[in-house]
């Protein structure tokens, strides 16, 4: 399940929620990103996250349904918020269930590192100095392509 | 091209190019994006400075990723902007 | 912060209050496992977990030293139950939140591995046949193993 | 030997020996975990089979891990358990 919104989420109730009832799941790992008030020593006020509306679902939906299909899952979710947060606020949420610990890790792990890289969002960090675009980092172009390089982490 | 090609920019782009969305009509002569951008840049605001760059534009063609080379044809909605740092 | 325990705990509360105030915190990774209904094809009833209690504290508070010594880290979280458990069940929480997220993901993940190899508690599975004690599984051995032979994850 | 070694088993190492926890005054030639789980095996009840494989067989002194070849004394607490399996 995806959803972009402009509100927080309930991060126990989302987690609890994707696992009731599935007594065949044995593991759940999940990932939250927070809004720091730091960015490269430089304190961040409010920040703002833009999007392409339409295009953002139809990523995410991508993304969800690739770790589908590469990994043996009972359930997936990716929340991801835009607009206005403040730093400690909750940005997004990926999480994934599985019968097995390994595959809801790298699920979870392929779901946050392809979302980095493919979901168009963009962050407008508030500094002293004004607004600032966030630039995209490389490593976060190299944890993508540690999944695309093999059909898993080749040194599990 | 009869109908138009519907544009967006986002994030720095978008404050570069001055405009966030409009409709264009291109000359028959533009068949990729890379045309497109060519005569993009003609048309005045911001929008010469906005491509400079083309290394660090991203282009989505009807909410797909493309390469500059892909064709953009009538009634396509074109995207333009930097590498994503959602998340 | 370890717990062992006989109560169930609140995933959502404890996960908040993890990163709670602490606005440096840009990611939390978080696993949970879970009771399942089957085990090797054969259905599950009620599971026991047998600990060695003073020894299974010792051990965690050792692999949650050593995950703090590998990455920077701002908090992290074990919590273990033990007695009898149902279908569905949590049976253990391992969290950690880092200013990064790989640190986060990357440490999350050493905690559960280790923990599955390190820290003394026995799965006594209620079978139709009668209790069967848990075997444990090499994947798990090897799971361990792979943090063992470099610093990180050899191919990331 | 002076003060006893208590002794702890868990899992099905304790339901094959038979006992949870004991105090025992093993022979003062009893060094190493590997003589003493020799002596315990001519101890009676269902020790002997508990340790027939001692390949699975985990131990620990004083609550940490240790090899067969772990020196045990006296006052030692010594506890034998099957490869873990919680989490």
């Amino acid at each position: 399940m995806i959803r972009v919104q402009t509100d927080d989420f309930d991060l126990g109730a989302e987690l609890k929620a994707l696992t009731a009832g599935n007594h065949a799941i044995g593991g759940l790992c999940s990932f939250v990103g927070l809004v720091r008030d730091m960015a490269g020593g430089e304190a961040i006020g409010a920040m703002t996250l833009e999007h392409y509306p339409g295009m953002t679902e139809k990523e995410l939906e991508r993304i969800e349904a690739e770790a589908q299909a590469r990994w043996p899952l009972d359930a997936t979710l990716i929340i991801h918020r835009y607009g206005r947060l403040e730093p400690g606020d909750q940005i997004v949420l990926v999480a994934a269930a599985s019968a097995h610990r390994e595959a809801a890790f790298e699920a979870c792990h392929f779901l946050i590192d392809f979302l980095k890289t493919k979901a168009p969002f963009w962050k407008l960090e508030g500094t002293p100095g004004g607004g600032q675009w966030v630039d995209a980092r490389d490593s976060d172009e190299a944890a993508t392509r540690r999944w695309t390089q093999s059909s898993g982490k080749a040194a599990e | 091209m009869t109908a138009p090609v519907k544009l967006l920019y986002f994030a720095w782009l978008r404050e570069k190019a001055g405009v966030g969305e409009e409709d264009v009509q291109p000359p028959a002569t533009v068949a990729t994006v890379a045309q497109l951008i060519d005569w993009l840049e003609t048309q005045g605001g911001g929008r010469a400075e906005a491509f400079a760059d083309r290394k660090v534009v991203r282009v989505a063609v009807n909410q797909e990723y493309v390469s500059l080379d892909h064709p953009v044809t009538a009634g396509d909605e074109v995207a333009f902007f930097p590498p994503v740092t959602g998340g």
